[in-house]
């Protein structure tokens, strides 16, 4: 009993890792109907970017040779994302305004290539070992006294994703430029007649999800280094997106705890009589069973179809 | 430091240097190897590919190659992705008037597509201790070598050494030994090896398997916890190998008790769990660090004229010397082949009489200058995987450094041999090939 | 001035239905025909066999199959990598269950057990579309796979999964295994491209064609005027996992030779056919053609420029590969979003009002 | 102005159709019927529920109450594929044509019920598909003929002007040889000589094929000269039907028309 409440746990907290992915792909969708497929590569980006600045062995130390604090760290690469952003709106999305869903889906395919590449060349392959000082292993009391494991940077992570929500919940709802980003989600064409100016929001919420994709970078890559692979975990995402709808918030962060639940639960008591390693396909499975009842997502809007 | 940041200044100008130069009219010994510099599994590939490629260009530096016929050294990048593999071995079989003399494929994807068409190529495929196990047997494939040990002895190993930590063979009856692997072809290589074992000795085997890429493990150390096997063994690659190590710290699962394959040993794969992995074992059939002669030489004829593959400071790391012990045996099998043929412009079907009777026993070792580096290998015609001793590697966390954990076991032939010669059998018979007889 | 329809006419509906109207089309298709089917296999060796024309001929047919379903009908798919996986699992199992079975029958069995499966994975698209029904599909790209590589049955219990395939002949020639000549294969291939190509040329611009056409465009208007949805999709999700079976079963038979399912039908396998269906052009027969030699022959032909011709480490040449591949696609569809098909259609029309402006 | 022609028996009847969309109710008790060969016309204010009327005929939307008999099959749910197998075509008030298709392809498609060949044959093409195919082609050319759109045969009908559009909408509903066909607003948008083709295009259709014509039009001229009768929606409810000269003179319809107070506790 206690070990399925262990599992539970375990999933719960595998699930706000999925939701902190799932979350820059909703804030891009939602603003501009983009399946960002560079998602993955952005966290990947965004890691690389933050161990140059806060390691002895990146370009900014040869540069300027001394290394940034964490804090620094974290708003330089916050920098280099914006900068990312703008450049994403100015060379690819400007141009391919009004076009197909499929279309703007390829170019962010196109968009992962390129980021990839630059990512390799600037940096270098290896494994980066991230430790920003982050806490990590069990959490000892509840081991040692109750034989109950839970991982501390999960832990972190959680409350991370949870401050995530709230900035960003308080950012759409309070903020001028929130309201600007909820009319462009709504309607395009409206929000462009009561004059704002759908390029700057566009960079804003690219900056933003680079925003989110740092963070989720940084709670990958404590676990893993900094490496390409980081760039998969995009994977992990989708099914946490399709069930709980593109659009929106909430839905990623609920998707991603039904998912990280039902995946585990799946894998410790289901795998061993089917054979093991089914909690991928059957993550996507049972996101597909949600869909069969609410084909647009747990949360997602309603399609109404007229003729 | 230095250089590898001028690499990265070369590189964004688009002004790399050339890795070869070309002698246009000279006979020339053309070993391309199939590297991924690229991709989730770079930071494997990387050092690897650096420490073969180190070796030959000391061997061009220092002797003008192999008995005085320069060596061509051909990378050919394929992101460990089996169809960019066709490409590179497409693209280098036919280079130069030599042809390609021995492939290393690098991943077992490529290694199993090279077998069928390498032996009709005729050239020598030296898959060094991964791909297909069976090709250790020589009969039924001629042209594929997988020494000086496949994933069966060392899995076969692995048991033994926990054998003889748990007090003797007979005492494994009723442990729980776990497998955590990676689900792929790679990965379930020792799965009916130890099988097999499990019921010789009456241990209890139970099978985790992980997805590429591995990063997320919850649930399969989930699952360690709830069934308390008394030992972990894990055939990983890649970020699975890194994550895998940080799990089992986390959960305070035993390191000296968690076991890898040579291919989850190496310094990527503990360096990012710090301290925890302290003490964490894995295979090994040579040695780590850089204090041996055959270094200083690719210190000084290759890295001091800046011909070097990497950084200067990561040459001896696991995966590098792996690197150069392939490329070791490869040189020595080229050489055989010049001796046995009495000829230097050997191809590659000379090449492949070279490696079935390598011989690089320990005297030779030290004319190389890798004296203990590794142990004699021999090689027949019926047997491509040579001895198939495994030693246990150790990592100090405090030192960073690998130690030697263990001597070198020899493997349970019995089993091991049983399997060898069923599965190449079925190869066989699917294939319509009649083995041939060595004599 | 040479390239123009004026004086050609046509006095029956037959005619005006044909595929190649103008005669200079007519001329120029053939002349490909004929090299491809007459002048190449004498000049074709193992490296453009195996790394250029076989890989690109795989994935014509793959392209097809996908162009089908997601080009005509509307229904983005991920799936088709575990699809095709479908059918080289099928025609390993059929051609080493049955040896002396005819290689092609085995083929094109293959493809339809794929094209049954691909049934099965269609039904939900009744009920769920656009991105959230190309991410349902996942599930069966990694199902699928993970059958393959679970259950011993499917790679006959060899030990570690990896299915290799057996040598066969058709009409007396090798088609597989490493004896076989680069020519025979190349021609096996190409003929099944070539029919199935001209195949899905044919149900596109007849009834069925037109039916998936109307649900693409308008899934309700089409249902409106008749068209049942359920067996239009069907028919979609089986003609197109058909063809992607047929490609999968030749990938790995005629191409590979030996396939393992995680990395060789992977769930990048799905997504690079679908980038050569959008660069090629959705909808598109043709496009299915330029898409996959686009997408095979770019990369190549950058690391053979970089590495070969400018002695770039081959590391860096990877790295540079990836970014010019990347900035060459959104590059293109800024240009032309609807892909290459549609720029070679402009090229066209240029040419037949050329010398004069308009 | 009508012909001379020959009104049939009963092909529609509408029973007592009510239809609500959560609480908001879009049609009730509605009932009327509509003779072979007539033009019937369902006209009132925006908002009256005429096009979820000719939804609920064609079986689009599924009627909470109340049963449609069409040619004698009475039901009250049908798919909207297999109205139109039944004979039912229709117009949209949005045009709905298949933008990626050319003209003649979207004409085509309205033959799609007819064609019967198999896929094999049709991946064969060469002989019996090809045949069919140019049977039914030469349907087509009729109905291309007939609306006089010969020059847009193989244009995208995407890129075509608004009143195209419409003429290739029917020409893709003609094409079915509907019993009955239904307009939904077919001169919407229109200036005065686009609808006077139109006005002859449906008074040709009727006459020459005896299609039944149930349309909704908001143009009063149009819907009173060319319609044999007339029923009228307010708010979901019938206010009126009879003949054009009846339903001019009734007092509910012009007050609704004209715009007298509504009693709102009706609703």
């Amino acid at each position: 009993m206690l070990f399925l409440l262990e599992t539970v746990v375990s999933g719960l907290l595998a699930g706000v890792m999925y939701s902190l992915v799932a979350l820059g792909f909703v804030l891009i969708f939602k603003a501009s109907g983009i399946f960002n497929f560079a998602q993955g590569v952005f966290a990947l980006f965004a890691g690389l970017a933050l161990y140059d600045f806060i390691a002895d062995d990146g370009w900014f130390y040869h540069m300027f040779g001394f290394v940034l604090p964490v804090w620094a760290g974290i708003i330089a690469t916050m920098g280099v994302m914006i900068i990312v952003a703008w450049l994403v709106e100015f060379l690819v999305l400007r141009h391919l305004v009004n076009q197909e869903p499929i279309i703007l889906f390829m170019s962010t395919i196109g968009l992962a290539y390129f980021l990839e590449g630059l990512g390799d060349t600037l940096f270098g392959s290896d494994v980066k070992p991230l430790d920003i000082g982050l806490p990590h292993g069990a959490v000892d009391f509840l081991l040692d006294d109750y034989n109950f494991y839970v991982e501390k940077l999960e832990i972190v992570a959680a409350v991370v994703a949870a401050v995530l929500v709230v900035v960003l919940a308080v950012f759409f709802q309070k903020t001028r430029i929130g309201r600007a980003l909820r009319a462009v989600a709504d309607d395009h064409q409206a929000a462009l007649s009561v004059g704002i100016s759908l390029r700057t929001i566009w960079v804003i919420v690219w900056s933003v999800s680079g925003f989110v994709a740092l963070v989720a970078g940084i709670m990958w890559g404590s676990k893993s280094g900094i490496q390409f692979s980081l760039s998969l975990i995009a994977l992990k995402a989708l099914p946490v997106l399709i069930l709980g709808g593109f659009t929106s918030v909430p839905g990623a962060i609920i998707g991603g705890l039904i998912i990280g639940v039902g995946e585990k639960v799946a894998e410790v008591y289901a795998g061993p009589f089917v054979g093991s390693a089914i909690e991928n396909w059957f993550a996507y499975m049972l996101a597909l069973a949600f869909l069969l009842f609410r084909p647009q997502g747990l949360f997602g809007e309603k399609i109404i179809e007229r003729v | 430091m230095r250089l590898k940041l001028l690499t990265k200044v070369l590189a964004v100008a688009a002004i790399a240097f050339p890795l070869t130069t070309a002698v246009a009219d000279a006979y020339e010994l053309v070993i391309p190897a199939t590297v991924y510099r690229t991709g989730p599994y770079a930071p494997n590939g990387i050092p690897f590919a650096n420490g073969y490629g180190d070796y030959y260009r000391m061997l061009n530096e220092r002797d003008g190659g192999i008995e005085g016929v320069k060596i061509k050294y051909l990378e050919c990048e394929t992101a460990y992705n089996t169809k960019q593999g066709v490409e590179c071995y497409e693209n280098t079989k036919g280079e130069g008037p030599s042809g390609a003399l021995a492939y290393q494929p690098l991943s077992t994807g490529i290694t199993y597509q090279l077998i069928p068409k390498a032996s009709a190529d005729k050239i020598p495929v030296f898959s060094m201790g991964y791909g297909r196990t069976s090709a250790a047997n020589g009969k039924v494939f001629p042209y594929i070598f997988n020494f000086p040990a496949t994933y069966w002895d060392q899995a076969s190993v692995f048991v033994k050494y926990i054998g003889e930590k748990e007090g003797g063979m007979d005492k494994l009856k009723g442990k729980k030994i776990a497998l955590v692997y990676h689900n792929s072809a790679y990965g379930k290589e020792p799965i009916r090896t130890l099988e097999e074992l499990s019921k010789k000795h009456g241990f209890d085997l139970q099978l985790l398997a992980v997805d590429h890429p591995g990063q997320e493990q919850k649930a399969t150390w989930l699952q360690v916890r709830r069934k308390k096997p008394d030992w972990v063994m894990m055939w990983g690659w890649g970020v699975m190998n890194q994550v895998a190590i940080k799990e089992a710290a986390s959960i305070r699962f035993p390191m000296d008790r968690f076991i890898g394959v040579w291919w989850s040993g190496s310094e990527n794969d503990v360096l990012p769990a710090g301290e925890a992995a302290h003490g964490y074992l894995s295979g090994a059939f040579h040695a780590a660090g850089d204090n041996f002669r055959a270094h200083d030489d690719i210190k000084r004829h290759v890295y001091d004229k800046g011909n070097g593959g990497g950084d200067r400071d990561r040459i001896g790391e696991v995966l590098y010397n792996r690197g150069l012990v392939a490329a070791m045996w490869t040189a020595e099998a080229i050489r055989t082949a010049m001796r046995i043929h009495n000829t230097k412009e050997v191809t590659g079907e000379h090449v492949r009489d070279g490696f079935e009777a390598l011989n690089v026993d320990a005297k030779r070792l030290a004319v190389l200058g890798l004296e203990g580096f590794t142990y004699p290998v021999k090689i027949t015609c019926e047997n491509h995987q040579g001895p198939g001793k495994v030693a246990l590697q150790q990592w100090d966390a405090k030192e960073k450094k690998w130690n030697f954990a263990s001597d070198f076991y020899t493997p349970d032939a019995d089993v091991v041999g049983k399997l060898i010669a069923e599965d190449s059998a079925n190869y066989a018979a699917e294939n319509n090939i009649t083995p041939r007889t060595c004599n | 001035m040479f390239y123009r329809e004026a004086g050609q006419f046509k006095t029956s509906y037959r005619a005006d239905q044909g595929i190649l109207t103008i005669v200079q089309d007519r001329f120029v298709i053939g002349a490909f025909a004929f090299v491809a089917f007459c002048v190449v296999p004498f000049f074709i060796n193992d490296y453009w066999a195996n790394a250029i024309l076989i890989h690109v001929l795989v994935y014509v047919l793959a392209a097809l199959g996908l162009n089908i379903l997601t080009g005509y009908c509307g229904q983005v798919s991920l799936g088709t990598g575990g699809f095709m996986a479908v059918g080289a699992y099928a025609s390993y199992k059929l051609i080493t269950a049955f040896p002396e079975m005819n290689f092609i029958v085995a083929i094109l069995m293959s493809g339809g057990i794929t094209a049954a499966v691909g049934v099965v994975f269609g039904l939900p698209s009744l009920r769920i579309k656009g991105f959230y029904l190309a991410v349902a599909t996942l599930a069966a790209q990694f199902f699928l796979v993970w059958v393959f590589n679970k259950f011993g049955w499917f790679f006959n219990y060899s030990p570690t999964g990896m299915i290799v395939s057996p040598p066969r002949e058709v009409f007396g020639f090798l088609v597989t295994g490493p004896q076989a000549s680069p020519e025979a294969r190349y021609l096996f291939c190409l003929s099944f491209v070539v029919v199935f190509a001209l195949a899905a040329k044919n149900i596109v611009r007849g009834r069925v064609g037109r039916s998936w056409m109307a649900i693409r465009d308008m899934d309700i208007a089409a249902e409106l005027i008749g068209i049942r949805p359920l067996e239009a999709k069907l028919t979609a999700f089986a003609v197109s996992s058909f063809y992607i079976g047929v490609a999968g079963a030749l990938y790995f038979n005629v191409w590979l030779g030996s396939a393992e399912p995680t990395e060789a039908f992977d769930i990048n396998q799905s997504f690079f056919v679908l980038f050569i269906i959008i660069i090629g052009g959705l909808g598109s027969i043709l496009g299915s053609f330029l898409g996959a030699a686009f997408m095979v022959l770019v990369p190549i032909t950058l690391k053979t420029v970089m590495v070969d011709g400018f002695g770039f480490a081959v590391g860096a040449a990877k790295h540079a590969e990836v970014m010019l591949l990347g900035t060459l696609i959104i590059l293109f569809l800024i240009v032309e979003p609807h892909g290459l098909a549609r720029l070679w259609q402009i090229l066209k029309e240029k040419l037949r009002r050329w010398p004069f402006p308009y | 102005m009508a012909y001379e022609r020959k009104i049939g028996d009963t092909i529609l009847s509408v029973d007592q159709i009510s239809l609500a969309f959560g609480g908001v109710k879009a049609l009730s008790n509605i009932s009327f019927s509509v003779n072979q060969h007539e033009v019937f016309a369902i006209i009132g204010p925006n908002g009256a529920g005429k096009s979820s009327m000719l939804n609920c005929i064609n079986g689009f939307y599924h009627p909470q109450e109340g049963t449609i008999t069409f040619k004698g099959n009475t039901r009250r749910h049908v798919r909207p594929s297999e109205a139109a197998r039944e004979g039912i075509a229709r117009t949209f008030q949005n045009i709905a044509l298949f933008k990626g298709m050319t003209t003649l392809d979207n004409i085509m498609t309205g033959r799609n019920t007819k064609m019967h060949k198999n896929i094999f044959w049709q991946a064969l093409r060469f002989g019996p598909a090809e045949k069919e195919e140019m049977e039914h082609r030469e349907v087509v050319e009729r109905v291309i003929d007939f609306l006089e759109i010969e020059a847009i045969r193989k244009t995208p009908v995407g890129t075509l002007p608004y009143g195209l559009q419409k003429r290739v909408e029917l020409g893709r509903a003609l094409a079915a040889e509907p019993d009955l066909l239904l307009l939904d607003e077919p001169m919407a948008g229109m200036n005065l000589e686009e609808k006077q083709d139109m006005c002859r295009f449906i008074l040709d259709v009727n006459d020459e094929f005896g299609t039944t014509i149930v349309l909704i039009e908001h143009d009063m001229g149009v819907v009173m000269d060319i319609s044999d009768r007339v029923v009228v929606l307010d708010y979901g409810k019938k206010l009126a039907d009879g003949t054009p000269d009846e339903v001019r003179s009734n007092q509910a319809v012009i007050d609704a028309y004209l715009g007298v107070a509504h009693d709102d506790a009706e609703e």
